[in-house]
This record gives C-alpha cells, structure tokens and sequence, in this order.
C-alpha cells in the first residue's frame, strides 16, 4: 500500500515570489497593528455605548458599530490579536508534542516508531472539533483550555515530519561519521540532528496557525472558546450573526475577512518559505 | 488475503485505540469540575435544595470511586448501553438514534457533491491546465479554503435565505407538515449540503487538479496518447484510473475534517443532527452523551478508514495481487 | 524512395519560470520508407523531446515552430498517431498503464485502430512476448517483457513510422539484440523506423543513416557505413573515441545547458580543432555542421 | 469529456429548479386547523413530576388548578378551588367527575396522590421536591377527594397546586427518571402527544373528550428554534403561526403586514446580585450609589430594543403585592450616586477610581457566558459604573465556574413568578437560605427582611400579607442586596388572522408550557 499523504489543506499554496513578498507585507502589517493597537488606541474590553448601536460604516467607525455600539474595526484589531496570539502559543503547543513524538519514533525507531506510527495514524482519523470541542466542555471554557484542545489535536502532522526528517538523516554519511566518532546518542540528535530538523519545524509551526485560528474561532462561534464579551473573532462573528437579519451585516463581515486575509497571507508566506527550504523543482519536462 | 490482512491490522490498532481514547476521556470528565447533578437540575438547580441534589447524586452513583465507575461504564457501553443524556433526560441511544441518521444524510450528500464536484472541476482544470477556468477555480478555492464554514454559512443564509429567500435558513421540513416528505427535506438540506461541500471542495478539488495534471505528463498517459487512443479512454482509461487511486485512501483520512464541519454547519442551520446536539452536550457538561458522540463518531470514521483500504485494496492490482 | 517523414525547420522551446530551454533548434531532415535512421547523442541533447515534438506530444509549456509531415499528406499528426506513426516509449516499465492486464491494453489499441482484438496473440508473439504474459499486470512484467510489451503495443497498429525511443536502454545484450533484429524486420516490410539511442553500438547494428545530435541541433547526419569509418564533426568523432572498442577515452569537459547555448557552435569550447570562426554558427554541408570538418582537416 | 460536463450541470441545474419551485412556502390556509407555535426553549422532559410545567397551561396536563387570564386561581381538575382548613394545614380538594386521560383510562384521586408522592419520593429526580416542603402527606378518602396535609401553614398552597397530574396505571412501579412516558407523556389536557422530535417539533393532536369542551384546533405543532434568526426568519416566511422573537427582531417584523407583534408583560427581572462577603459591594453606599447611577432607561431602550421597563424590585408593578413607593428614576442619577459615595469617603484616585482606607471600588461581575442578554446587562452596567469611578470586570462563565465566586464576587440574575410574591423571594433573601444551594448567594441578612416575607407566609389575610410584602420591599429598598435593572416583555409576532390571544402576565420560565400560547386550544384561525 503506498504511503498515505495527509496533506495539510494550505499546502497547495504556491505563490510566486511577488505574491508572497504581499503576503508578506500583509502579514507584517498585521502583526505589527496587533502589536500597537494597544498602546495607541487601547480598548476597553467591557466599554459599551448604548447610544450608538448598529450603525453602518462612517468614517468614524469604518466597519460601523455592533449591537451594543462598539466600533466594529477596532474590535476587530483585538479579535485578531487575541486570536493570532491563541493560535501562535497552541501551534507551538502542537509542536513540542509532535516534536517529541516524531523524535522519539525518529530515533529510537523499531517497535517504538511503528506503534507510535500506528497511534498517529490512528488518532489521525479522530475527529479534530469534535475532541476539541470534548476537551473544552471538560475543561470549562477558557483560554487555556482552548489552547490544549487545540495542542491536542494537532500535532500529528509535526509528528510525521520530525520522523521523516530524522529517518532521512539517519542514512546520510556525517551522522554515520559523527555516530563511528564516538558521539553520544544525545550529542548526536541535539548537535547533528536538531539542527536540521529546527527549520522544518519552525515551518510546520506556521503552517499550523491558521489551522489554530479557525480552531478558536470555531469553538468561540460554539459558545465554547473565550468569554463572550472578549473581543475575538469567533466571539464576533457570533455577536454579529444576531445583527444580521436587522441588516447590520458589517458585524460579521469584518472579522470574517479578517480570518480569511491573514489564513490566506500567513499560508502563502510558509508556502514560499517551505519552497525555499525544499527546492525541489517540480520538473514540468524531462530532457 | 491482503484484505484479511488490511481489516486485521486496522483493528489491531482501532481496538486499543479506542480503549485508551476512552479511558483518557473518562479521566478527563472525572477531572472536570462539573456537578452532573446540577448540570441535569439546570435552571431548577436554583430552586432545589443541598439534600435534594444530594439525592440526585446518589441516583447515579456519581460518588463511587473512580475505577468503578469507569468499569461500570465501559461494561455497559461494550453491552450497547450507552449511558444516559444528562441533559436531555433520555438514554443516550436514543439521543443518538434520532439525530445520527440526519448527520450521515448531511455528511453523505455533501461528501457526494464534493466528490462529483472536485473530480469534474478538477478534472476540467487539470485537462485545460493554465487556462481560465483552471486559475479561477484555484483562486476561489484558496480564498474558500481561508474561511471559517460558520462564516460561509451566515453568508450563504444572507444571500440565499434572507436576500433572495430562495431556500430556508434553518430547520429540517416544513413545520406545517405533517410527516417528513424527501422533497421537503431535501429542499431544507440544499443548503447546508452545499455549504459544507463547497468549503471542503477546495482539498478535494486542488488535489484532483493537481494529480490527474501530473498524471496527464505520466509516461503511460503520454504513450497511450502516443497510440493514437482517443482523449476521452486517455482521461478514463489511463490518466484518471492511476491518478486517482490515492484518492480513494484520502476520501478516509479526510472525514474527521467533514464531520468537524457537520457539527458548525448543523448549528449554523439549526438541524437536529449530531452535531447540534454535541454542542448542547458540551455547553451542559453532558459527558455520557459527549464520550459516547466522540467514540461512536471516532469508531465510524475508522470504519470508513478501513472500507476506502479495502476499496483501495480491491481497485489497485498492485496492492491486491502483491499481498 | 519515397518519404515517409520529412521535419522542415523545426524549433522547441519550454519557457521555464526564469528561462527558456532551447531543446530542438532548426531541425531538418527527412526519413524514406524502409529506412532506419538512428538519431545519436548525450542523454540531454534534445533527442527525446524530437520524437514528443514529432508526436505533437509536448507540454503545454512548449512552443513549436516548423513543420512535420507525414508522407505526402497534410493531416495533423494528432489523428496519424498510432495508425501512421508509433511510439515505442522510453523506460516501458513507466510507460504501461499500471492497473490493467496488457491483453486489456493491447486489446484496446487494436480496437481503436480497427484490426480485431483476437490479434493480440498474434502481435504480441511477433514482438517476442509470450501470449500467456499478457494476462498479467505491469507490475508483475519483468523489463525485458514490459519492454516486448511496449513494442507490441506501438506495432499493434502496423504504423508506416516507428519511433523507439531509447528501446534498449537497460536491457541485457540478447534483449538488445533481439529488439534491433525486430526493427530492422519493420524496415524490410517498409516501415520507417527513427531509433533515438545514445547507444552508438546498437546504432551501428542496425542503422541505415545516423543523425547526431548535440546540444538541440544536428551536427552531423550521414550514412551509417560512411559515418561510423569517418565521422566529419569533431563531435562525433569525439563520441565514437568514447566507446570501449574504440579509444575509450571520454570527450573533456561538458555540454552546454540548454538554457545557455552559444550564439556560434555549441561544441567550441570542448573542441580541439575551435578557431575564431566558430563564433558563427555553421551550415550543414556535406552532411556536417562545421567550420572544420574533419574530412577536410584529415584525420587527427 | 466535454460533453459529459454539459450533460452533469445541466442535470444539476434541472434539480435546483425542480426544488426550487416546490420551494415556494405553502399556501398557509385553515390546513384542518393547525396551530404552529415557535419557541427557542425545548423542555428536558413533558413529565410534570420532573419539572414539565409546573405552573400550568401546559397545553397536554392539567393541574387541580389553573389561572385565568389575569392570573386568577380557577378550578381544573378540582370541582371547585379546594378548601382550606383554619389552621391553614389541611386543604380538601373535590375532583372533576368524568374527566378520563387521553388513554381512556379513567382519572381519579389515586392519580393525584400518585403524582404528589412522586415528586416527594426521594428516588426520583425531581427538583420541585424543595417547593412542596411544607407537604407532609396526601391521601385520597375516596375516589373523587384528595386531602393535603401540611407540616405548617402555608398561605400560598393553592398556587402550587397547578402542577399536571400524570395517571398512576401508566408510571406505577416504574422508573421515572427513565420511563418512556417523559416522552410521550399521558395527560387530560387538551391536547395530546403524537410525536416529539428532539430539536425539531412536537406535533400535538386535540382531545375530543377534555373536559372543558373540544379544542378549537385540530392540531398543535410547537416548532423548537434555539437561534433567534432563524426563528426570525422562518417567521417571516410564514411557517409560524405565532413565535417568541427577540425584540429588535419582532420590531422588524411588525411592520410586514399580517403579522402582530404583542409585549408581553412579565415578572421576568434582571439584576446584579451584590454579595456582601465582598469588600466593596459589602458597603451600603456602593450598592445604593450603584442603585441610582444605573442609566435603566439605555438598557430597556438599547439592550431590550423597548421590549421592556425599569425594575426596582422583586415584586412586578403589575402585582397587587407591588408597592408603589419603591422606585426609582430611570435615567442614571450619577450625582446623587457620586454624593453618596463621596459622603462616605470613597474619593477618586488618581486613575479615576475611588478608594477608601486602601481599598480599590473594584469588583467583578458575573454572567453566564451562554446567555448574550445578561452578557449585555453586564457590560452596561460595567460601563454605568465607570462613570461612578467603580471599576467593574465583567466575567463570563459557566455556572460550575460561578458557583463558588457567588459568595464574593456579583452576578448578572434573573428570576421572577407573577404568581405570589413568597415564590422564590423567600429563598432568595431570606436569611435562613444563606450561602444554600443557588438560594441567598450574596449572604443577604436582615431581621427585618426575614419577619416579613415569614409574616407573607404565614398570615392568610391578603390585607395583612400586602402589609408584609411592603416591608420587605421597603427593606430590600433600603439595603440593596441586589440592584433590580429591568423587567422583561416577552415579544411575540403573532399572525394577524389568529384570534383568541389573551396575554397574560408571564413567569420567567417560559417555552411550551406557560408562554402566550396558554389558551391556545381556544384560539382560532381565520
């Protein structure tokens, strides 16, 4: 049977070089208004101003206000914070699990990788929300419970690549010399090893952002994630989805494109760096 | 042979799979802070007593040790007792029972409209690579792929329901009706259905795409052309029939991701499915009926898993004749 | 003798992302009936993309000038393939669909070019493939039989032109022998038959004329006995000391990337006879593209 | 290839048009006479004895009693309102004769006791079991007479009395936690169950034999919409006859001809629980500067969409308990809040918020994270408290989470029956309920408090009764252990062309029991 690909969805991003210089200056842009917003224009999370609701776009309120008057735009830049941060820390989270799963089924190898290989496999085929969703109504709802049900969920892939990587390593002739130099297990993987499979983490780590964003904003929409009346994507798009047959659609379209935008620029920039760190070239000929 | 061996080694894994799946469940819902005897009293916990919960709890046995009741609870589930719904005051089984059938109806129909969907387009775009249709559906299917299905289906209830009222925005038949006719059902589901397919479309969709392309450069679809075959027995006899054999494992792999979408699409349109229930369950702490929607659905996609291997087993002569 | 093949001036090009590959450049020549020329050169020459272009196989990426004629007729090559001209691909091992049987693959090509499907015994027994082999999967063919396969598969149709393309690449010498001797039957019945090789002993076998091929352009197109005694490029000559029967020494240096060829000749730089006039890219005269053809020279 | 393209969409498209036009809403006419009620609230259970409409009008029980449109006791299933005892401990009922349940079974005193008994055995998992405390026995003399023993006087009793009686023969030695019958449940009422969809529909059929005539509907179904939109929608649509909306979204419907929109009144308030265990909130003059500086007009306008009044007390203004001297302005009376605080020392700091001895006026308030109307509650009152210089941290929790807070920490509640000022109020400010269960949270105690809502209990004479309710209005007034924001309207959109609706006062709980559609087996359709 060949080997199964469980291809991360993203992974077919391929931009060319200027669309992930965009990506790029989309995603800095991003990050760096997330990062200033609350020093230039701080945001009183409980602030309400019930005499402005549902108001459409203006100029001071460019995405209009939501239903309880609170401007929709700046709500938005803290959703989006929130909701990057949350994914960042539970990608990383995702990533120290898989990473030692995969190191440990990389080098001890045997018995240990193929039943850690067949667990893998195995907890692949579970259903990510519905865990989550388990893990978070067990837990109560609450940051840190969004963050491990997300950590729990998705590290297979990290698993996989750090097992492919270090197998692959394994055969090439410097671990061999560093192995017949007299070099400790330890010395090997933390000297030899690591160094090269850092990179192929890191990336892995990226690419599973988005997937932790929508994670949080999905069990946020649920009533599941953060506390309600925290701005969060979910959480807004869940306030908003009220205002919607009053005609106040700016309520949740903002924070939908929000999510779109930054998924799509953060893929599109792994994928280039991905592409970069794995040049090979897909041959459209052979000569 | 290799089909025995295939179901053989899949159940090697599921079994213990599921046992300790179960297991780290049930320490998770002994560790969680909940009382079920408030969770099932809800808003009535407010007028009821210390005692009068007490009694609550001792009914079920919620105060026995840890070990018993998980023993008591795996032994039960192993005889088909599944517990019963904390929240919705009724076996498990049942709640089960009544709302599974809808959710495989949702799920079934929009993997199929995926599937036809992705393999047509994909195919198309593939056979017409670089061309119009190829960059559009690839650039849609990034921008689908970036959004969150909940979002898509508020949008797709804006537009079709509330703008256009050309569908329903919720609800599973007519409520005047007296019984379920398909046709108002299915009038109902259109738009769930096509919801979740369209924002699983874009994997299935790229993946076509991109394997039958690679497999119309394949030495063997180029000889076949090179014997002067026809385009359409190329596509069907040679270029489709290799491309997409992974296909059929993949279909597996990806069902967590369409059940995940189930259960927002089923919120989102208020369908009295498994996924709506779940979320209730989860808001009420109800962990019988959670754990047993987590196995239940965890226990029937491994079973898809192992019936796309067997599909797969049978379909390709290599795996088939090699084992 | 009549023509069964004639290419006038043709050009391939690939645009590559930051590039563009100059595989086939201003390729003429013309191939008769019952004759079998052998197109020789280094792997990377541009001789698998000549048999593609001619197949009107390229990818989408590719940009084809010239003109390819089959015969006396002008129909496009894309209703000729298989009836009128047959592909025996490189590597069969890759080349055969590898889900069905070759009997269901061979069947196939029979029905669609009108002969019954009961030839296939027949056919497969004329390309040395026993008839009971083909109720097996690809997979389960050793080279040598996916090879006879391959072979049966693009004679099914009793096309007036074959190419093979690198036929016997990695087959043990009797197979060799035995897919030349299968050839060089074609011929005699009439059929044109193109070898592309880099097999220059195989070539020798069996080839009525050769064609030599560097760096997209042919450099040299003779008479096989002509050019085998007394190649006139330094390139072929080159080619031919490569072989172990013969000097056995390797040709210096490496062939230019076809995404950077010269403006002048393409082998000046690894030729021992350059001079400054080969800045200017040569005509084919007396069947070799040089300024300093090694018959005018004398031998080195 | 191409041509199997064209072939598969133009197939898809003959199906989208085939759908769409069977798509069209069916023409809603007198369809045997239908009923279709929309509601967000799905009961757990239709078993009265486990908390299925215990007040009545629950369209498939009857109580012995039940309440008239301006929320009067009237005999049901009693022959006439039961008789009390002097002492108040003994009250007689007389049963209808006749009456049989929708089985055909007949009913008798035996299905009454059987019904009480239920709710007082301990294996059943009922929660009413704490209201009927005062209960020491019922006993049925003969078949058409049941006798309920109390264990002290309770003026009220005849209030609880509306509770659905379920027949003995269908439950007895079962499990009720777990019969079948909380599904499909047996009673005498107007209707009875023909199916029940979880998270759909429960369809209900008329019951020729009730005993107060024939239903005027043939057919009831009560749609089940937890999301507000969609309820919305589907209304707009036409497939309700009548539906309970959020108020922004009834308002947009009243003015799409041929739907009215009717507020209900209600006992249903809102209001900050403030515990006295807090340092902060434990301190009189933040909880009356908080009393006044609440702006209650904002949230009835701008939370409630006008769908609702200010609330000032546990007591509704429609209740003839009421008294009309508690009250309060609408609007936020900051100055007078700000005087209040300043004259007991709480100065502002230098970030705006006040501080007395060391001590910061900040508190949190709590609110169930599910429910997006005490959320907003929260937010506007944190918002009202910051121009006090009070510094309020909303918190959105599950009430697992809030539980052990509730003695220190605020919380968004609601609660409220029309029915007698003792429901509820007794526990929920009584000291002897302090830190119990889900009762006195905040530690409220006040002698005063307590005598009289004992006296409300214990005294028969309504004269002597409204005299202690206005003492513990009065009371509550003046400490403040709770900050009243508003009472609720229910909003209903009801199709012009029903006639019939009677609406009435209404309890907090309501869903298919007890909502507008109380008298529903009397409406008519035109």
């Amino acid at each position: 049977m060949p080997r199964k690909r469980r291809l991360r969805p993203l992974s077919w991003l391929r931009p060319g070089t200027r669309g992930a210089a965009l990506a790029a200056v989309v995603l800095a842009t991003a990050i760096l208004a997330c990062l200033l917003v609350p020093l230039l224009w701080p945001l009183d999370q409980s602030a309400v101003a019930l005499d402005r609701i549902n108001q459409p776009p203006t100029w001071t309120h460019p995405a209009g206000t939501d239903d309880l008057g609170r401007d929709v735009a700046h709500r938005t830049l803290y959703g989006l914070r929130v909701s990057l941060l949350i994914g960042a820390v539970a990608a990383l989270v995702a990533t120290l699990i898989g990473g030692a799963v995969g190191a440990v089924a990389g080098t001890v190898g045997g018995w240990t990788d193929r039943i850690l290989m067949r667990i893998v496999d195995t907890v692949a085929a579970l259903p990510h929300l519905l865990l989550g969703i388990f893990i978070v109504a067990m837990l109560r709802p609450s940051l840190g419970a969004v963050i491990l049900s997300i950590g729990l969920t998705h590290w297979l892939s990290t698993a996989r690549i750090v097992r492919a990587e270090l197998l692959s390593l394994r055969t090439r002739p410097f671990i061999d010399a560093a192995i017949s130099g007299g070099a400790s297990r330890v010395r090997v993987l933390t000297r030899h090893l690591l160094p090269h499979v850092l990179p192929r983490m890191a990336l892995a780590t990226t690419l599973m952002v988005p997937h932790a964003v929508w994670h949080e904003t999905a069990l946020s929409f649920l009533g599941l994630g953060l506390p309600p009346h925290l701005a969060s994507l979910g959480n807004m798009i869940n306030d908003g989805q009220r205002s919607l047959l009053t005609g106040a659609w700016w309520a949740s379209l903002t924070p939908g494109l929000a999510i779109v935008v930054v998924t799509l620029a953060i893929a599109a920039v792994a994928a280039h760096w991905r592409d970069r760190l794995d040049p090979r070239v897909r041959a459209e000929l052979q000569l | 042979m290799s089909a025995r061996r295939t179901v053989g080694r899949r159940l090697l894994v599921a079994v213990p799979v599921l046992a300790a799946t179960s297991m780290g469940m049930f320490a998770l819902g002994a560790a969680s802070p909940y009382d079920p005897a408030e969770q099932y009293a809800g808003a009535a916990a407010f007028t009821a007593t210390d005692e009068n919960l007490a009694q609550l709890r001792a009914n079920w046995g919620v105060d026995d040790p840890l070990p018993v009741q998980y023993w008591r609870w795996i032994t039960n589930l192993v005889q088909g007792d599944l517990g019963w719904s904390i929240t919705r005051h009724e076996p498990v089984t049942s709640v089960i029972a009544a709302r599974a059938g809808w959710t495989l109806l949702l799920v079934g129909a929009a993997l199929a409209l995926v599937l036809v969907a992705s393999l047509l387009l994909g195919t198309v775009a593939a056979y017409r690579r670089g061309g119009w249709l190829d960059r559009g559906l690839r650039a849609a299917a990034y921008a689908v792929e970036a959004m969150p299905v909940f979002w898509l289906a508020l949008a797709a209830i804006t537009v079709f329901a509330l703008v256009l009222g050309w569908f329903p925005a919720g609800g599973l038949t007519d409520i005047a009706a007296d019984g379920v006719h398909a046709g108002d059902v299915a009038h109902h589901l259109i738009l769930p259905i096509t919801v979740l397919a369209v924002s699983q479309a874009p994997w299935f969709l790229l993946f076509v795409r991109d394997s039958v392309a690679d497999s119309l450069r394949d030495d063997h679809v180029l000889a076949a052309r090179g014997r002067g075959l026809p385009g359409r027995t190329v596509l069907f006899g040679h270029a489709l029939r290799t491309a997409l054999l992974p296909f059929l494992t993949l279909i597996g792999t990806h069902l967590p991701e369409l059940v995940g979408g189930a259960v927002l699409v089923e919120t989102v349109f208020s369908l009295p499915g498994l996924g709506a229930v779940t979320v209730q369950a989860a808001l009420g702490s109800d962990f019988p009926l959670l754990a047993a929607i987590t196995l239940v659905t965890t226990a029937v996609v491994l079973t898809a898993n192992l019936l796309t291997d067997l599909a797969y087993t049978a379909a390709d002569p290599r795996v088939r004749l090699d084992g | 003798m009549t023509a069964a093949l004639t290419i006038d001036g043709l050009n391939v090009r690939f645009r590559l992302r930051d590039a563009t590959v100059h595989a086939v450049t201003d390729l003429s020549l013309t191939l008769h009936r019952g004759e079998l020329l052998a197109v020789v050169g280094e792997s990377g020459c541009g001789k698998s993309v000549l048999a593609h272009a001619v197949l009107d196989l390229l990818p989408a990426n590719a940009a084809t000038t010239g003109t390819v004629q089959f015969g006396a007729g002008s129909r496009p090559v894309r209703e000729l393939r298989g009836r009128h001209i047959g592909l025996i691909p490189q590597s069969p091992a890759t080349a055969l669909t590898p889900v069905r049987t070759g009997r269901s693959l061979l069947a196939e090509t029979l029905r669609v070019h009108g002969r019954a499907t009961t030839d296939a015994d027949t056919v497969a027994a004329e390309a040395g493939l026993d008839p009971a082999d083909l109720d097996r999967y690809p997979f389960q063919l050793s080279g040598g039989m996916a090879q006879r396969l391959a072979t049966a598969l693009a004679i099914a149709p009793d096309p007036a032109v074959l190419l093979a393309d690198e036929p016997t690449a990695g087959l043990d010498r009797p197979l060799v022998d035995h897919t030349l001797d299968l050839l060089r039957r074609r011929c005699a019945a009439g059929t044109a038959v193109m070898l592309i090789t880099h097999d220059l002993t195989a070539a020798q076998r069996v080839a009525d004329t050769v064609a030599v091929m560097y760096a997209s352009r042919i450099v040299e197109h003779r008479p096989a006995d002509e050019f085998f005694t007394a190649p006139h490029h330094p390139y072929a000559a080159a080619l031919l000391d490569s072989l172990p029967d013969r000097a056995f020494q390797p040709i210096p240096g490496h062939p230019p990337m076809l995404t950077d060829l010269p403006a002048g000749c393409a082998f000046a730089p690894r030729c021992p006879h350059a001079s400054p006039d080969c800045a200017a890219q040569p005509a084919i005269s007396d069947g070799a593209a040089c300024h300093h053809p090694l018959s005018v020279v004398g031998a080195p | 290839m191409r041509v199997t393209f064209h072939r598969l969409t133009a197939a898809a498209a003959l199906v989208l048009a085939v759908t769409a036009c069977s798509a069209t809403p069916q023409a809603q006419d007198s369809n045997g006479g239908t009923i279709v009620v929309a509601t967000a609230g799905e009961p757990d259970t239709l078993n009265p004895v486990l908390n299925y409409g215990v007040d009545g009008a629950s369209l498939i029980f009857d109580g012995l009693v039940a309440r008239d449109g301006r929320n009067e006791l009237t005999p049901a299933l009693a022959a006439a309102l039961p008789d009390v005892s002097a002492d108040g401990r003994t009250v007689t009922v007389k049963l209808r004769d006749g009456v049989v349940f929708h089985d055909g079974t007949p009913f008798t005193s035996a299905d009454v006791v059987f019904t009480y008994r239920a709710v007082l055995d301990p294996k059943v998992d009922s929660t009413l079991r704490s209201d009927l405390d005062m209960l020491d026995a019922v006993e049925a003399p003969d078949a058409s007479t049941v006798v309920f023993r109390l264990r002290y006087a309770y003026a009220p009793f005849l209030q609880r009395l509306t509770l659905g009686i379920v027949p003995a023969t269908a439950l007895q030695g079962q499990d009720i936690n777990k019969s079948g019958f909380n599904r499909k449940p047996i009673g005498t009422g107007p209707y009875q169950v023909e199916s029940w969809t979880a998270g759909d529909r429960l369809v209900l059929t008329a019951n020729d034999r009730y005993f107060a005539g024939k239903p005027a509907n043939r057919r009831v179904v009560v749609a089940f919409v937890a999301d507000d939109n969609i309820r919305a929608q589907r209304t707009r649509a036409g497939e309700f006859d009548a539906a309970e909306l959020a108020p922004k979204l009834a308002a947009g419907l009243g003015t799409v001809t041929g739907f009215t929109v009717h507020k209900v009144p209600t006992a249903d308030y809102r209001g900050v629980m403030l515990p006295f265990g807090n340092p902060v909130t434990g301190d009189l003059a933040v909880r009356k500067a908080l009393n006044t500086g609440v702006d209650r007009k904002a949230m009835v306008d701008g939370v409630l969409g006008g769908a609702g009044e200010p609330a000032y007390s546990p007591i509704p203004p429609t209740s003839a308990f009421a008294d009309a001297t508690v009250t309060g302005k609408p609007g936020a009376d900051t100055a007078t809040a700000t005087g209040l605080l300043d004259a007991v020392g709480w100065v502002p700091g230098a970030d705006g918020i006040r501080v007395k001895g060391g001590q910061k006026a900040a508190f949190t308030i709590m609110y169930p994270a599910s429910d997006s109307l005490r959320k907003e509650l929260a937010l506007a009152v944190t918002a009202d408290a910051k121009k006090l210089g009070i510094q309020v941290t909303p918190e959105g929790l599950t009430w697992d989470a809030i539980t052990p807070r509730m003695k220190t920490d605020a919380l968004v509640m609601g609660w409220g029956s029309p029915y007698d000022p003792d429901f509820v109020s007794y526990k929920l400010f009584g000291s002897k309920f302090a830190g119990e269960g889900y009762f006195n949270l905040g530690l409220y105690k006040s002698a005063e408090t307590d005598k009289a809502l004992q006296d409300g209990r214990d005294q028969a004479d309504p004269a002597k009764r409204k005299d202690a309710y206005s003492r513990f209005q009065r009371q509550l007034a003046a400490d403040v252990p709770w900050v009243f924001l508003t009472y609720l309207q229910h909003t209903y959109v009801v199709r012009s062309t029903v006639k019939g609706v009677q609406p009435r006062v209404e309890a907090h709980e309501h869903d298919v029991a007890n909502s507008l559609w109380w008298n529903l087996h009397t409406w008519t359709k035109g």
